[in-house]
This record gives structure tokens, C-alpha cells and sequence, in this order.
């Protein structure tokens, strides 16, 4: 689920050299968008469908009216617009769909289980998104960097003008990107829906933590997307489940119950903290794509 | 294929560049556009490719009004442009530069491509699948030619082709001029090495602080060592 | 012959699979001016990029004042009195031209942890620094935003501000890069002033300049440094002509 | 003629809140006193993170992590009676100095958008913890019994006293800012944000300046903190969340960054709009998004300098 949120992120931010804080509330989007339609036609394939396309135009809105001046701009106006666009994301979609988390059921088809090797059993719809993860990185990894689109987009980010200047309608292409990227985060809003809570605000839980996958993983670079997001989702996982054990065998119990979310949900940071001290540009330093 | 400005008038915030800048490029012909530094001449090339705008005068090519339009539009019609500074992708290799942007618009026979591109700078060849950070000046310059034909312009513009490279590597663009000026390809030429673009070009024209202050032949510009030197400093 | 000021041996760096400077080995005696000349991407910048602490060597050494310098960073250095200007033009344009160089006199004054006496008012940067402005002719232009400078004027404040840190080796990156020929005089004739009281390392492709400066002249090509010795022998050096000056200088 | 518009600006706008109280006592609107307490302590922390972002360009995203720290400290040893103000402050100013030291020294190894992330997550960090700590209310918070007492000299339950304590902190703090941005120190800050190759090539170490910077906007951080919790006598960890940090960047931003005034014209602004929005809809953040928007686009040198007689830059 990290992955598809941070390849998302990649292709806008480390391509297209803009902090994007919305990410978040696109993904918000995507997943109010997915739910809302699963409930109302009752078919997993149609709300998928909707809620891509409709994240899609709403993320080239978001593109064409605020976001087009900033691509020059430094990081500090991106961060600051972009916070400006979470407020307004969080609120619109508390004011029509209420501030009560929705909740949708795992699709049928994909509810049980499979069997990975005997005696184990993975849940099917985890392993769906695991697979969804890798095929988008896949696409994305050859778009970036064998494709003539890819070249241009990596050109854009390093000299918007002299691209136009050459013949090449630039400012439509990164309208274009922006909204893949946004589609990239409702696919992983929509997927996220049934297993985590759907509500306002959902969109920069997982946001930074995105983030922190990003700057582990190297800006920019999709390999290290891919990377950061395994280290942090394992490092959260374990975290969260063998740290409490361990730590009251060390402290006694009733302060480890106390200490143990605590020190797991501060996990990452701790662990970005130490990947920046000693590579500030991250494991997979962007080979810019 | 014609260029015409006439009138061309421009500024950068607050202080306007230019003052009027009419100039013509006949087709086929090289044209050169000359005069100290901040005298304007890269700001009419700016204004020209639509990269920065035009407060008044008019662009025609070929017949068609140019002015007012944004530089991918001015670009498709046919102007091929290798910027100052050169302005190479740094972070794709030197073959992706010259697809990246390639395109044969205006189906002319015969259009450019990498192995023509090759072909005319060796150096290059060699050099094909490193990123072209690693470049050194002259072979960055030669890619920014390169890239701009692959566009297959009608008329390219070079604005100070061999600022800052050797005596050897200066001598190679121009000889890759002459062969395309040969080919029939029309170019404006912005320079500061007078004696060597009398040479090669048809036409000049001589900026002063945003005015084009004179202009003539090459046989014209050499008979007139006082233009040279109030507005050269030669 | 005393040991020089400036002894390099052996730098190498390699970016990626090219090698800027290969091997490259050099002695700058007290006071004498060198001009490093050399085609694009010869590894002159990257040469003085190494000799300033900007960018660390793969190897080699760098010994300067008799000590071993090739680890310090770049703040160290320049307070042993290595200063450098910048090819590209680097300073500071929301300031005053006077401020500008004012900050490289606060640099060598003691540490700048003071929060009360305003910098502008600390006649101690001050002086220095007005008189520095006016050594390099920018006397009358001390108020003026740098950044509004005119490009000559910003290239003379470059060395201005080299100057202020009272450096023993100055290091000038291309100073008349993108001159026009009255302003490129101007400098020369503000380097040559310097003559015998710094040592300067001059990158250079200007020839007029180079060789109206030169003590001594060292060719770079691709990383190496192929011919050093006084302007008389290098223009006559037939490996030197052909590998960079080429026909356009008729002797 | 300038700065002497400029300088009577200000004087004006410390007058107008000086006069708050007087106004708020004779409208008998005791609520207007509570409010711009609040602007003031806001501006407070504001006018610290400009020192760091404005003049120094380092945009830190996770200051408000210094006032929940300050408020803690505040909080915690009331909790366990001790009830000094002095002991108190000094210890917020104290520890969060100290947090900014240990963050500051990490993110400053970085720059641009890793500065910002990392700065944003060991706020986060810090906001985790103090959910978790159930000693000390975690989630839901702690009351705080009484506030901060200095011994009968100072009565903070006095909400006028508050009011003219938290004025004179404001007004102290802009005239050390002002030296201090003003002499050598800050003008390697300001330097070092302009052109640091430059600043390393005259012989600055530039990083132990930045990083004294960074803990100094830390312990002003930390003050503004203990202000926050004797003002609501009520404290949380969401003091620390990330949008709080994200509300005082857009004050900065909004009044006008590397103008050390800006800030206080931006926390008033700022907090009076949320105020009226959220009198109109609950939803008012749904304006006041966009609007931020508008104010980067378009307003991006901030209210302060749209005011007569403010210098175009921060000479």
C-alpha cells in the first residue's frame, strides 16, 4: 500500500520537482470516491473505474488551477499551497460526506484466502495489493525511463522552458502526469478503504508516512520508492507486533503496555532519522529515473 | 521561409530591453545579429521564440504572425532554437536528448536523424549512451545544435555558439554552419567573434541598447572598423 | 628554492567513468602568478574546485604553507588564507556591495556569535572592507545592491571579496568570463596591481589576459597537465599549439 | 522617509494591541481579551520559526513540537506541585532548546525538501509520544490545576496581568529580534540562506550558526509553549500536530516572512479570520484552504510588506 502511494508521489515530486502535501487528500479522494459508488451500484470493477477517472479529472483541476505557477516556484510555496489544498480537500469531503467513517466490505471475489505454501495462509486481497504494487512500479520504471514520454518528462523537470522552446506542448503533459499521479493515489485510497476506515483526514496519516518512505528511499528514484516502502512497512509490521513482547521482558510489563505503541509508531522516524544522518540523499540516490 | 520582425519591443520586469528591434532573414541566407553584452541580443531571441513577451511589433515566418504565441507554437513553426549557455538535459543520456524532443512537423524530405546528427559531430557518436552532465562545453554545444535539428527547423537560431570553448572546438561549429548554410538551411547567428562570422555570414546587424544601429554586408561591416569599434569594442 | 606555497601531487578525480583530473601535479612559488590555461572540460574548475575544499580528491595530496591541507574543508582553508572567486558568478544580491564584502572581513574577525552590536555599525568590518571596494575600483558603488551591479562590476566584487579575507593564494576561476573588451582591461589592470604582494592560480581562456599576467603557465588537457614554463616557451610549445591554441594566435 | 513610516507602523499596531484590554473592558467583551492573548502567544512562536525560516531559509515543519514540549513542561511539574513560574519557563525554554539542539542537529545535515520532511517527522514523533504516555493524560490531556505562580509579584490569574506579561514578552522579544537579525550573527543566517557556496568559500562554517539559530527558534518555541497551556490551562497533545505546525508556517508566510513584524500582523490576521469563519460554518476551513492558496500565489511577499513605508527587503 506504501508503494503505490509513494510511486505516485515519485512520479509527481521526484520527476516533476513539486512537493505535493495533497497526495494525501488525493488518496483521501479516491477512496471516499471508490466507496461511495461500491455502495451505491454494489460492483467492485465500476467504483475501481469511477473513482480512477474521476481522481484523474479532479487531480488536473487541481493541476490547472493552483498548481501550474509553482513548478518554478521553490519548495516552501509547493508545501504551503498544497496545505492549503488539504484543508480544503478535508473539509469538502467532511461536508458531503459527513465527518462519520465510512466503511466498505472486502469485494467476494477476493475475500478469502490463498494458500502460499502449505500451513500458510495469506489474506487474497492483501496479496492483490501486493501484486497492484508491483505491476504499477513496473509500468511506471518503464515509462520513466524507456519511453519517450518518460524522457520528456524527465526533461521538463530540469528545463520546463527550453522544452517548450524545442516544440513540445509541456505545461498540457504535466497536467496530464499530475492527474496519473493522482489516479496513482486513489488506486491506493480505493484499496485501502476496505481494510483501514474511510474518513477525513485519512489522506495525511498515511502522507507522511509516505514521506518517510521517499526520503529513505532516495528522491526521485522509483527503485527507491520500491526499497523504502518495503524497509518501513516491514519496520512498522515488526514493530508493532514484537516490540511490546520484548520490551516487557525487559521493563516489566505494565510500563512496556505503555512505552510499546509509543516507541512503535516512532519507529520509522527514528529510522529515518538514522538513513538521513548517515546518507542524506537516501539508499537509492535518484539516478534522476 | 522568410523571418521578419519589425518593431520588436521588450522588457524584463520593470526595465524594458528593447527599443524596436526590426530584422529580416531571407530564406537560405545567414544572419547575424551582433553587439557587446547586455545590448539585447539574447533578449530578442527570448522575445522572438515567445519565451518572453512581447510589449509591441509584430513576428512574421513564412507568412505566418508569430507574436503573441507561446514557444511551443512559435517552435512547431518551424524555429529550431540552441540557447545560450546551451541548456542540455543533464539528466538523460545524449541519444535521449536528441529523441526526446525530436520531430518532423512540417514532413521535409530527407529529416534529421541521430545517426545524421552522429555523423556531422563523431564526438558525440562515442559518447551516446552517458549522461550528458559529463560533457564537456564543446560537445554539450555541439548537442544542443544536434537536438535543435532533429526538430527539423526551417531556420535555426544559434544564440552564441562558441561562447567560452577552445580556439579547435570553435573552428568545428563553424564548418558544421557553413555545411548547413550549404544544405539551404537559413540561420541567425548571434556571436562575438567578428572576424571569423564576417566570413561565413550574408547579413548583420549591430545592437546597441536594445536598437539595432546599423546594419549591412559582410563586405560593408569589414570596410567600417569605426562600427566595429564603437559598437564591437574590436 | 624554498618550499613553494602551493604544492600539489598527484589529484585525481573521477566523475563517473571520466577522469577530471588525472595525476595532476603542480608548484606555485610566493608570489608568483600562474595561469592555468587549457580546452573545455580540460578539469581546470574541477582543479580549483579540489584546491579550494569544494569538492574532495580521489587522490593525491595538497600541501599548502608547508601543511597538508587536502582533508580540511573549505572554511578551513580559507582561513589559512586560500581564497577563490567563483566562474560562475557567486554572491550575495540582496546585500550591499559594501556588505558583501564586509562579510568576508567578519569571516576572518573572530567568531560571529554576537547578537547585539549591529554588523553595519562594527567600524572594524567596515574600513576593511571600504577599502577593498575601492582597491578594486568599486569605491563609489559600496551602496548599491549587488545584485543590481552590472556584470563586470559583479566579477570585480568577486575578487573583492577574495581580497577581504587577506589571502595568501587567490584563486580566480575565468574573472574576465563574459567581459567585454574594456572591462576585461580594467581587470588586468587590477591583477596586475596584485602582482608580488599574493600569489594568484589564474584559470583563464582570454589569451590577451594570460598572457599579460603570467609568470608561469601551465596547459591542462583532459585531466593532465601536458607543458608548464614561463608564456615564451609555452606559445612556442608545437604540443601546446596543437592541442589548444590551434591557428588563431599567429605567434 | 521609509523607515520612519515603517517604524511608525509598528508603534501603531503595538499601540492598538496594547489598548485591547482598555476596549475589551469598557465593551465588556472579557472574550476579545482571551482572543488576543491567544494572537499574541501565536505571534510569539511565530515570530521565532521567522527567524529560522524568513531570515534563515530553513523551513522548519515541525515547530509546533517546541510548543507542545514548553507546554508539557509546564504542565507536568504543576502536576507534581511545583508551581514556580520561573522554574517552569526557564525549564520549557530549557527542553525544548535542548529537542531543537538534537533535531536540528540531524536536519540540518540535509537541505531542501528532506529538511522539511524530516523536520515534519520528528514532530510527528514527538506528538506519538505524547498520545502514548498515559501517565500524563496521553491522548486526552492534562488540566492545569493553577497557573504559573511567581510568587504574589505576578498574578497570572489575573487575566489583565496575563494580558501585559504575554505583550511584554511580544514587544521584548521583536527588539532582541531586531538586534539580533541586525549583528553579525544574523546576518551569517541571512547570508547563509542567500548564497551558502559563497558563505563556505569566505570561510564560514555555516552549520553550528544555523544550528544555534535553530535552537534559539526552539526555546522562543518553548515560551510560547508555557504561555499556550497558562492561556487554556488546558493542554493536549494535538498542540503538536502537524497542522498546528503547518498553522504557524502560514502565519509567517501570510504576514510577510523575513520581516520579523510580518509574523505578528500574520497571527493576528490569521487567527481573527478563523475566528469569523468559524462563527459563519463549521466548515471553514473549506475557505480558508483556498485562500492560502490565493496568498502563495499571489500575495507572496505577505501583508507586512503591502503596508506603508515597509522596505521592499529585509535589509
Amino acid at each position: 500500500m506504501l508503494f503505490l502511494m509513494a510511486a505516485g508521489l515519485t512520479l509527481v515530486f521526484g520527476i516533476m520537482n513539486l512537493v505535493n502535501l495533497a497526495h494525501g487528500s488525493l488518496y483521501m479522494v479516491g477512496a471516499y470516491l471508490a466507496t461511495a459508488a461500491f455502495n451505491w451500484t454494489g460492483s467492485f470493477v465500476v467504483a475501481v473505474v469511477w473513482a480512477l477517472a474521476a481522481t484523474l479529472v479532479v487531480g488536473m483541476l487541481v493541476e490547472v488551477i493552483a498548481l501550474r505557477t509553482l513548478y518554478e516556484r521553490d519548495h516552501l510555496d509547493q508545501v504551503l499551497a498544497t496545505f492549503g489544498l488539504i484543508l480544503f480537500f478535508n473539509e469538502a469531503v467532511a461536508i458531503v460526506w459527513g465527518r462519520a467513517a465510512l466503511f466498505t466490505t472486502v469485494p467476494r471475489a477476493l475475500s478469502g484466502h490463498i494458500q502460499l505454501l502449505p500451513g500458510i495462509r495469506y489474506p487474497a486481497y492483501r496479496a492483490v495489493i501486493i501484486l497492484v504494487g508491483l505491476a504499477v512500479a513496473l509500468l511506471l520504471y518503464v515509462v520513466v525511463t524507456h519511453t519517450r514520454l518518460g524522457m520528456l518528462i524527465r526533461a521538463g523537470a530540469s528545463n520546463r522552458t527550453m522544452v517548450a522552446a524545442l516544440g513540445v506542448n509541456i505545461r498540457l503533459l504535466y497536467t496530464v502526469v499530475f492527474g496519473f499521479g493522482a489516479a496513482l493515489a486513489a488506486l491506493g485510497g480505493l484499496m485501502a478503504g476496505p481494510i483501514y476506515a474511510v474518513l477525513p483526514g485519512m489522506g495525511e496519516e498515511i502522507l507522511i508516512q509516505v514521506f518517510v518512505v521517499i526520503v529513505i528511499g532516495g528522491i526521485g528514484s522509483i527503485r527507491g520508492a520500491l526499497a523504502g516502502a518495503v524497509v518501513v512497512g516491514m519496520v512498522d509490521t515488526l514493530g508493532r507486533a514484537f516490540l511490546k513482547p520484548t520490551l516487557s521482558s525487559v521493563i516489566g510489563p505494565s510500563a512496556a503496555d505503555n512505552a510499546g505503541p509509543a516507541l512503535a509508531s516512532m519507529l520509522i522516524y527514528i529510522l529515518m532519522a538514522a538513513v538521513l544522518f548517515f546518507r542524506p540523499q537516501g539508499l537509492f540516490p535518484a539516478v534522476r529515473g | 521561409m522568410t523571418l521578419r520582425l519589425e518593431g520588436i519591443e521588450a522588457a524584463y520586469g520593470l526595465s524594458q530591453v528593447l527599443f524596436g528591434i526590426s530584422l529580416e532573414v531571407p530564406s537560405g541566407r545567414l544572419v547575424t545579429l551582433l553587439g557587446r553584452n547586455g545590448m539585447g541580443k539574447t533578449t530578442t531571441v527570448r522575445a522572438m521564440m515567445g519565451i518572453v513577451p512581447i510589449q509591441a511589433g509584430r513576428v512574421h515566418f513564412d507568412g505566418r504572425a508569430l507574436h503573441g504565441l507561446p514557444a511551443y507554437r512559435v517552435a512547431r513553426a518551424g524555429l529550431g532554437l540552441v540557447p545560450e549557455g546551451r541548456q542540455v538535459f543533464p539528466n538523460l543520456t545524449v541519444r535521449e536528448n536528441l529523441v526526446a524532443t525530436a520531430a518532423n512537423r512540417r514532413r521535409a524530405a530527407g529529416p534529421w536523424t541521430v545517426e545524421r546528427v552522429f555523423a556531422m559531430f563523431p564526438h558525440l557518436a562515442a559518447r551516446a549512451r552517458s549522461l550528458c552532465g559529463t560533457l564537456s562545453g564543446g560537445e554539450q554545444q555541439m548537442l544542443s545544435i544536434g537536438r535543435a535539428l532533429m526538430t527539423n527547423p526551417a531556420l535555426l537560431i544559434l544564440d552564441e555558439a562558441t561562447e567560452g570553448l577552445a580556439p579547435i572546438v570553435r573552428a568545428e561549429i563553424w564548418s558544421c554552419l557553413e555545411r548547413l548554410k550549404q544544405s539551404g538551411l537559413s540561420i541567425l547567428l548571434i556571436d562575438k567573434h567578428v572576424e571569423a562570422v564576417t566570413r561565413l555570414a550574408d547579413h548583420h546587424y549591430v545592437l546597441e541598447k536594445g536598437r539595432v544601429v546599423w546594419d549591412g554586408t559582410s563586405v560593408e561591416l569589414r570596410a567600417r572598423p569605426d562600427v566595429q569599434h564603437r559598437y564591437l569594442g574590436v | 628554492m624554498a618550499e613553494p606555497l602551493l604544492a600539489v601531487r598527484g589529484l585525481t578525480k573521477r566523475f563517473g567513468g571520466l577522469v577530471a583530473t588525472d595525476g595532476v601535479d603542480l608548484d606555485v612559488a610566493e608570489g608568483e602568478t600562474l595561469a592555468i590555461i587549457g580546452p573545455n572540460g580540460a578539469g581546470k574548475t574541477t582543479l580549483i574546485g579540489q584546491l579550494s575544499g569544494d569538492l574532495a580528491p580521489d587522490a593525491g595530496t595538497i600541501r599548502f604553507a608547508g601543511e597538508d591541507v587536502t582533508g580540511l574543508p573549505g572554511p578551513t582553508r580559507s582561513r589559512r588564507g586560500l581564497a577563490r572567486s567563483f566562474q560562475i558568478t557567486s554572491i550575495f544580491p540582496e546585500f550591499t556591495a559594501l556588505d558583501n564584502v564586509a562579510l568576508s572581513v567578519q569571516a576572518h574577525a573572530g567568531h560571529s556569535f554576537r547578537f547585539w552590536t549591529p554588523a553595519r555599525a562594527e567600524r572594524a568590518l567596515r574600513e576593511p572592507a571600504r577599502a577593498t571596494l575601492e582597491q578594486v575600483g568599486l569605491g563609489d558603488r559600496a551602496d548599491v545592491l549587488a545584485g543590481t551591479l552590472a556584470h563586470g562590476e559583479q566579477r570585480q566584487l568577486e575578487v573583492a571579496m577574495a581580497l577581504a579575507t587577506r589571502p595568501r593564494l587567490l584563486l580566480l576561476d575565468e574573472p574576465v568570463a563574459g567581459m567585454g573588451a574594456d572591462e576585461s582591461q580594467r581587470m588586468v589592470h587590477l591583477l596586475r596591481a596584485l602582482r608580488g604582494r599574493h600569489t594568484i592560480v589564474l584559470v583563464e581562456h582570454d589569451m590577451d589576459v594570460v598572457f599579460a599576467l603570467a609568470d608561469r603557465i601551465s596547459v591542462m588537457v583532459y585531466g593532465r597537465v601536458i607543458a608548464s614554463g614561463a608564456p615564451e616557451v609555452i606559445r612556442a610549445n608545437a604540443e601546446v599549439r596543437r592541442a589548444y591554441l590551434g591557428e588563431e594566435i599567429s605567434a | 522617509m521609509r523607515s520612519r513610516a515603517r517604524a511608525l507602523t509598528l508603534v501603531a499596531g503595538l499601540l492598538g494591541l496594547g489598548l485591547v484590554p482598555v476596549v475589551a473592558a469598557l465593551a465588556n467583551q472579557p472574550f476579545y481579551l482571551d482572543l488576543f492573548r491567544r494572537i499574541m502567544i501565536f505571534a510569539i512562536a511565530a515570530v521565532g520559526l521567522d527567524l529560522i525560516l524568513g531570515f534563515g531559509g530553513m523551513v522548519s515543519f515541525g515547530h509546533a513540537a517546541y510548543l507542545g514540549i514548553g507546554a508539557y513542561a509546564v504542565a507536568i511539574p504543576a502536576f507534581y506541585g511545583i508551581e514556580s513560574g520561573l522554574v517552569q519557563w526557564t525549564l520549557a525554554m530549557a527542553l525544548s532548546g535542548l529537542a531543537a539542539l538534537a533535531i536540528g542537529a540531524v536536519s540540518l545535515r540535509t537541505s531542501g525538501v528532506s529538511f522539511i520532511m524530516i523536520t515534519l517527522a520528528f514532530a510527528q514523533m514527538l506528538y506519538y509520544l505524547g498520545i502514548s504516555i498515559n501517565a500524563w493524560g496521553a491522548d486526552d490531556g492534562m488540566r492545569l490545576a493553577r497557573r504559573s505562580q511567581f510568587g504574589g509579584v505576578v498574578d497570572l490569574t489575573n487575566g489583565y496581568v496575563f494580558y501585559y506579561v504575554v505583550l511584554g514578552v511580544l514587544v521584548a522579544l521583536l527588539a532582541l529580534g531586531h538586534r539580533l537579525v541586525h549583528a553579525r550573527f544574523g546576518v551569517v543566517i541571512r547570508a547563509a540562506k542567500s548564497n551558502e557556496p559563497r558563505m563556505r568559500a569566505i570561510g564560514f562554517s555555516t552549520f553550528r550558526y544555523k544550528l544555534a539559530a535553530f535552537v534559539i527558534a526552539g526555546a522562543v518555541g518553548g515560551l510560547a509553549g508555557a504561555l499556550l497551556t497558562n492561556q487554556t490551562e488546558y493542554l493536549t497533545p494535538s498542540y503538536m500536530h502537524w497542522t498546528r505546525s503547518g498553522d504557524i508556517m502560514v502565519m509567517v508566510i501570510l504576514g510577510g516572512m523575513g520581516t520579523l513584524y510580518g509574523p505578528v500582523l500574520g497571527a493576528v490576521v490569521f487567527l481573527l479570520l478563523e475566528d469569523i469563519l468559524s462563527a459563519w460554518t463549521v466548515h471553514w476551513q473549506v475557505v480558508l484552504g483556498p485562500l492560502l492558496v490565493l496568498v502563495v500565489l499571489y500575495a507572496r511577499r505577505g501583508l507586512w510588506s503591502l503596508l506603508p513605508g515597509a522596505i521592499a527587503r529585509d535589509g
